[in-house]
């Protein structure tokens, strides 16, 4: 009788005591950085030798779609993409068409061409924001300057280097496409589905799940999803210990935490006779 | 507009354009509606002294800031060090991070609460919950690396997600497809009047 | 690294107790979620604003507006044509304003014109779309070869027999299977228009567990999505600690 | 002990190119990219360069008529083992022996290019060259024949679609005008319906409101049309009943067709007076601080039972555990996919998909709506059909299902 209102209790428990252990578990491995191995899987794989068999000059396209809620997931992912493009001496064009992160993106290109002496207009090329995506997408198509006249920070795109014959998807050598809204299937259906650009997408975990039968059907040639594809980008450009790898640890302590209250919340049901209904 | 999709003719495509920039502007002109909404609930409650009222005032000194600061100058959603950016990076997003960011507390407890292997269905669900949560971290790798390949939690993870996770997108598809494209045909058709308040 | 000045310190102070606030909801209701929660409706509010005024609006409908007035100043051009365009450009705008009718509870019913346009292009919109990307992708998809199917199937169970070892093609030809059958069952299931017993209710019933699996294995993925988001959160924390640091250092 | 992962090789993976074409997956098995140790002595076997071969130009088909589509052979070298083509460059003229101006520098590999300036005219020739550049030369081709831009009238890959919609139009129009004339339709009776009308009474019971969010959609989504019908609904039982109803809005369009829905549902129970549209409210149009209110407001208000009808994102879970917190009986409905998993494990009952459209027609008893689910199940009827006629065309000649599923597909 004691063991069985032992594990009622348990089923009764407070949800705040979950949220504590959560917290708690989450929270320590930040701190403290273990260093679990992170196995690469083929469609990130597939992303990296894409880009690692670009010979350097080439353009790729790196349009990036997430806001401040997002950016958890998405920037290191971003940052590690665009950190291999540049150390390869590849030039990259970038747009955001999310204008909650219109300038948390200008940030992070504008850090990382830094840290590899990448210059604007040279390297790299920041397009900016416009509304209504799809359209934007159709005309870059046809040509880069329809929706884009200038860049984001007002010059004309004919006055950059970079840009001189670079016309439309045609000139570009892929897409890795960073994106947290459904706008992804925007750049399957057009650029990539339309026009023909070589597209991979790099997405949330959540998302992920979405896009495998893209990647399966051969409209994406590689998916990099959540943190967990984030930190594998990582781990194949030889930086292991920055974000994503470094919060790889607490996210599967607080997966196994979870899944211990799925085993002891199922204990405590089969104990107490299943009579309690939920 | 329906027939616009079939046809790539450069008219057909300068019609869908502008109608579409139409509903966008009607769009805007409802907003200013729904911000009257907004402001006569709030000036209700303050106006009345209803319970929590003096935080109705924040809601409106904020939105009356917010609009001011925006509408007043014309760059102010481009200059990252304006007040207007500031307010934004500051006050809003770490809100909407931070609401988005609970949800790891709430997966957890609804984990915890609706997995129980109650029926052959719940069971299921937990099941390939478990193993697809297993299957994506670095600890199912420890767990069962050792297995033959095939077999690791990694691998029915992935066949989980491949195929029967594509099945039951499939269906759904399907009939939301179909469900999508009988409703619109409905509002053409002029027989889907609930949005007229349900008269006839 | 960026230099911490007083402003940044004090805005980011201002971002980390608004985290906080928001955290506090877990424990219950309180005056800081109340706090947190009224300010950030207000600034979203008026956010969307100027957002949409600065973007859609002027882009949209002022600008063209404008320059469709100033064209009758230019010479060249036919007036009818000049009109034309004044008029396309002035007209969303009207409908735009009847929606202005529902401030006034006498004449709210003329609101119900432009959510008729609204509704009505999008359905046109809509319709084909979805058909294509929703139904015939997602059929076409379907339409596989079941030779190469049971093909790849006996493959590997020959060679698992001949050589005791397997190839796992075996999987993925049974992997393929279930995207069919499954499909096909999960349709059954959200057959409306028939009772679900015999065959119907035997194909609705794996249709069902079929969905069931594949609702677990989203709820799985998802989790690391929201545990990142958490950690984003906790990272963001730590790095207003330290900068308060570098700050009184400096 | 650490057990450090073997780099694998994804067999799950590799095997799908195996099962659909010979040809794909032995270049992806057999040419392996050489290291760059032996990159050298690679290239020196490397064929001798040349110009692109096979030069054709024509009008980009199913378009708006601005484009052409240029296609060549690649160069020698330029393939997947030796990759020493840098680029190619395309040349147009509208003359074909002279004039020829450099449009654009493509990377090596591609074999085509859509050429969208905008100063191409409509129904004017134009000619093309493109040249292929290695390290040290660059090779011009030969011209191209004309090419004319122009618009079509019809998109020729769409057809399968146009055959759907108007098949589906006429059977939908069929069953709608058959249930008119009286004609009753069976609809199966739906887990989650028969709760809704329960779940009033208790909040009737407790005294306390009902929540009713109508989710993140726009007006035009067919979840959120489902909503309205559901809201109808419930909005005519809480007139009835005189609970109050409270409905916070994120679209304004969606909430001026709110206060519609439940002014109409009051005013047909003959309380109009009591219906207040400040219950019916908008707070914002942004995900999470609308998502925040509306969590204050269930703490706060304590309704006896929520609603979620329409689109949802990452808020459902946020929305249903605040409910459940607050003890309220929770129904939920959508078709937003990844959602579902959530609503289904915190809310009581959950319309998955379709049901959720299913639903409302079954709720609003109306024969067109009953009669355009029959066409939605017609809809899945030839859908599955399609599905086993392409097996058996499969079974019969391989090259003819994939013509088939190709075609299906369409563009």
């Amino acid at each position: 009788m004691a063991k069985s209102s032992f594990w009622q209790k348990v089923i009764d428990i407070d949800r705040r005591w979950i949220y504590l252990v959560i917290g708690i578990v989450t929270f320590v491995p930040i701190l403290k950085y273990i260093g679990m191995p992170v196995a690469v899987t083929s469609e990130v794989k597939a992303v990296y030798d894409m880009i690692e068999s670009l010979p350097p000059g080439s353009i790729v396209m790196v349009p990036m779609e997430f806001d401040p809620a997002t950016a958890a997931e998405l920037e290191p992912m971003s940052r590690a993409v665009l950190r291999h493009c540049f150390s390869r001496n590849l030039k990259v064009i970038s747009t955001a068409f999310m204008i909650d992160g219109v300038v948390l993106i200008e940030r992070d290109l504008r850090e990382i061409a830094a840290e590899y002496g990448k210059e604007y207009g040279q390297d790299y090329v920041y397009l900016g924001y416009k509304p209504y995506m799809q359209i934007v997408l159709l005309n870059m198509g046809e040509n880069f300057r329809k929706p884009f006249p200038r860049d984001y920070y007002g010059a004309r795109l004919d006055e950059l280097p970079m840009m001189f014959g670079v016309n439309n998807y045609s000139n570009i050598s892929c897409i890795v496409n960073i994106n947290a809204t459904s706008g992804a299937d925007y750049w399957i259906n057009y650029a990539s589905g339309r026009y023909g650009a070589k597209l991979a997408l790099g997405v949330t975990a959540v998302m992920a799940t979405d896009y495998y039968a893209f990647l399966q059907s051969g409209q994406i040639f590689g998916l990099i999803g959540g943190l967990k594809g984030a930190a594998e980008y990582e781990k194949l450009i030889g930086r292991n210990k920055d974000v994503a790898n470094r919060s790889m640890d607490a996210v599967s302590v607080a997966h196994v935490f979870i899944i211990l209250f799925i085993v002891i919340g199922n204990i405590a049901f089969f104990v107490t006779g299943r009579q309690k209904r939920l | 507009m329906a027939f616009q999709y079939f046809v790539p003719h450069y008219l057909s495509a300068a019609i869908y354009q502008n109608a579409l920039n139409w509903t966008i502007i009607i769009g805007i002109f409802t907003l200013v509606v729904g911000i009257g909404s907004l402001i006569s609930l709030h000036y209700d409650k303050i106006a009345r002294r209803k319970e929590h009222w003096p935080y109705s005032v924040v809601t409106m000194v904020a939105l009356a800031l917010m609009t001011v600061i925006g509408l007043w100058s014309p760059d102010a959603i481009q200059n990252p060090r304006g007040l207007f950016m500031h307010l934004y990076f500051f006050v809003l997003a770490p809100v909407t991070a931070t609401m988005f960011a609970l949800l790891a507390f709430f997966i957890a407890s609804a984990a915890y609460r609706a997995f129980r292997a109650r029926t052959v269905l719940a069971t299921l669900l937990l099941l390939s919950a478990v193993i697809v949560m297993l299957g994506r971290v670095p600890i199912g790798e420890y767990m069962t690396g050792w297995l033959p390949e095939g077999l690791r939690f990694s691998d029915i993870a992935r066949f989980i997600l491949d195929y029967p996770n594509t099945a039951a997108k499939r269906a759904i598809y399907i009939g939301v497809g179909l469900g999508v494209a009988a409703t619109s045909l409905k509002i053409i058709l002029g027989v889907e009047r609930t949005w007229l308040g349900g008269g006839q | 690294m960026q230099e911490v000045t007083f402003g940044t310190v004090l805005w980011m102070t201002s971002a980390a107790f608004l985290t906080i606030c928001i955290f506090s909801f877990l424990y219950r209701d309180n005056p800081l979620y109340r706090f947190a929660e009224h300010l950030v409706v207000g600034v979203s509010a008026g956010y969307w604003i100027a957002i949409l005024y600065h973007t859609s609006l002027t882009d949209l409908w002022i600008e063209p507006l404008g320059a469709s007035i100033s064209a009758f100043g230019q010479p060249g051009g036919s007036f009818v044509a000049k009109f034309g365009a004044l008029v396309l450009n002035i007209l969303p705008g009207l409908i735009g304003l009847l929606m202005f009718s529902r401030f006034f509870a006498k004449t709210s019913w003329i609101s119900r014109w432009p959510i008729a346009f609204y509704l009505g292009v999008s359905a046109g919109v809509a319709l084909p779309l979805f058909l294509q990307s929703f139904v015939v992708r997602q059929v076409a998809a379907n339409m596989v070869n079941p030779a190469d199917i049971f093909g790849t199937m006996a493959a590997d169970l020959t060679i698992l027999f001949n050589y005791g070892n397997s190839t796992l093609l075996f999987w993925q030809g049974f992997g393929e299977l279930i995207i069919v059958v499954g499909c096909i069952c999960g349709l059954a299931y959200f057959y409306f228009s028939a009772e679900h017993k015999g065959i119907m209710g035997g194909a609705a019933k794996v249709g069902i567990w079929i969905l069931m699996i594949g609702f677990g294995a989203t709820f799985g993925y998802t989790v690391m999505s929201r545990i990142s988001l958490l950690i984003g959160r906790f990272n963001y924390l730590i790095s207003w600690v330290s900068a308060i640091g570098d700050f009184l250092r400096i | 002990m650490v057990r450090t992962p073997k780099k694998r090789l994804p067999h799950l993976f590799l095997s799908t190119f195996l099962l659909f074409s010979v040809s794909i997956a032995q270049e992806n098995i057999a040419i392996d990219k050489p290291d760059s140790a032996f990159q050298f002595r690679y290239e020196m076997l490397a064929p001798a360069p040349g110009p692109p071969g096979d030069i054709a130009a024509k009008d980009f088909p199913n378009d708006p008529g601005e484009a052409v589509l240029v296609t060549w052979s690649n160069a020698p070298g330029d393939n997947d083992v030796f990759h020493t083509v840098d680029a190619y460059l395309i040349y147009r003229s509208d003359n074909p022996d002279s004039g020829f101006v450099l449009l654009s520098r493509i990377p090596g590999g591609s074999n085509s290019y859509s050429d969208s300036d905008t100063s191409l005219v409509n129904g004017h020739q134009y000619y093309y060259k493109v040249a292929s550049r290695y390290a040290q030369d660059t090779l011009f081709s030969a011209v191209s024949g004309a090419a004319t831009p122009s618009a079509q009238l019809f998109h020729t890959q769409r057809v399968v679609v146009l055959a759907l919609m108007l098949a589906f139009s006429g059977f939908a129009l069929f069953f709608i005008f058959h249930a008119k004339r009286g004609k009753t339709m069976y609809v199966r009776p739906i887990a989650g319906i028969n709760a809704v009308d329960e779940a009033i009474g208790r909040a009737t019971e407790m005294g306390r409101p009902i929540l009713f969010v109508p989710g993140l959609g726009d007006p035009s989504q067919v979840a959120t049309i489902a909503a309205f019908t559901v809201l109808a609904r419930v909005a005519r039982r809480v007139a009835e009943y005189q609970t109050r109803i409270i409905v916070p809005n994120y679209d304004p369009v969606v909430m001026a067709i709110c206060q519609e829905v439940v002014k109409e549902a009051y005013t047909a129970e003959g309380r109009a007076d009591a219906y207040n549209e400040r219950d019916v409210y908008f707070v914002t149009q942004d995900q999470f601080p609308y998502t925040a209110s509306v969590n204050g407001t269930m703490l706060r208000e304590r309704p006896a039972t929520n609603f979620y009808m329409g689109k949802f994102y990452a808020e459902s879970l946020i929305l249903s555990e605040t409910g459940f917190v607050a003890g309220s009986i929770q129904i939920a409905g959508t078709d937003e996919l990844v959602q579902i998993p959530f609503f289904v494990a915190a809310c009581d009952y959950t319309l998955m998909g379709e049901e959720l459209y299913a639903a409302s027609a079954y709720l609003s008893q109306e024969p067109q709506q009953l009669g355009t689910i029959k066409a939605q199940d017609i809809g899945k009827l030839i859908a599955i059909a399609l599905m086993v006629i392409g097996a058996i065309v499969y079974l019969f000649s391989p090259q003819a299902g994939a013509m088939l599923s190709a075609f299906v597909q369409g563009g």
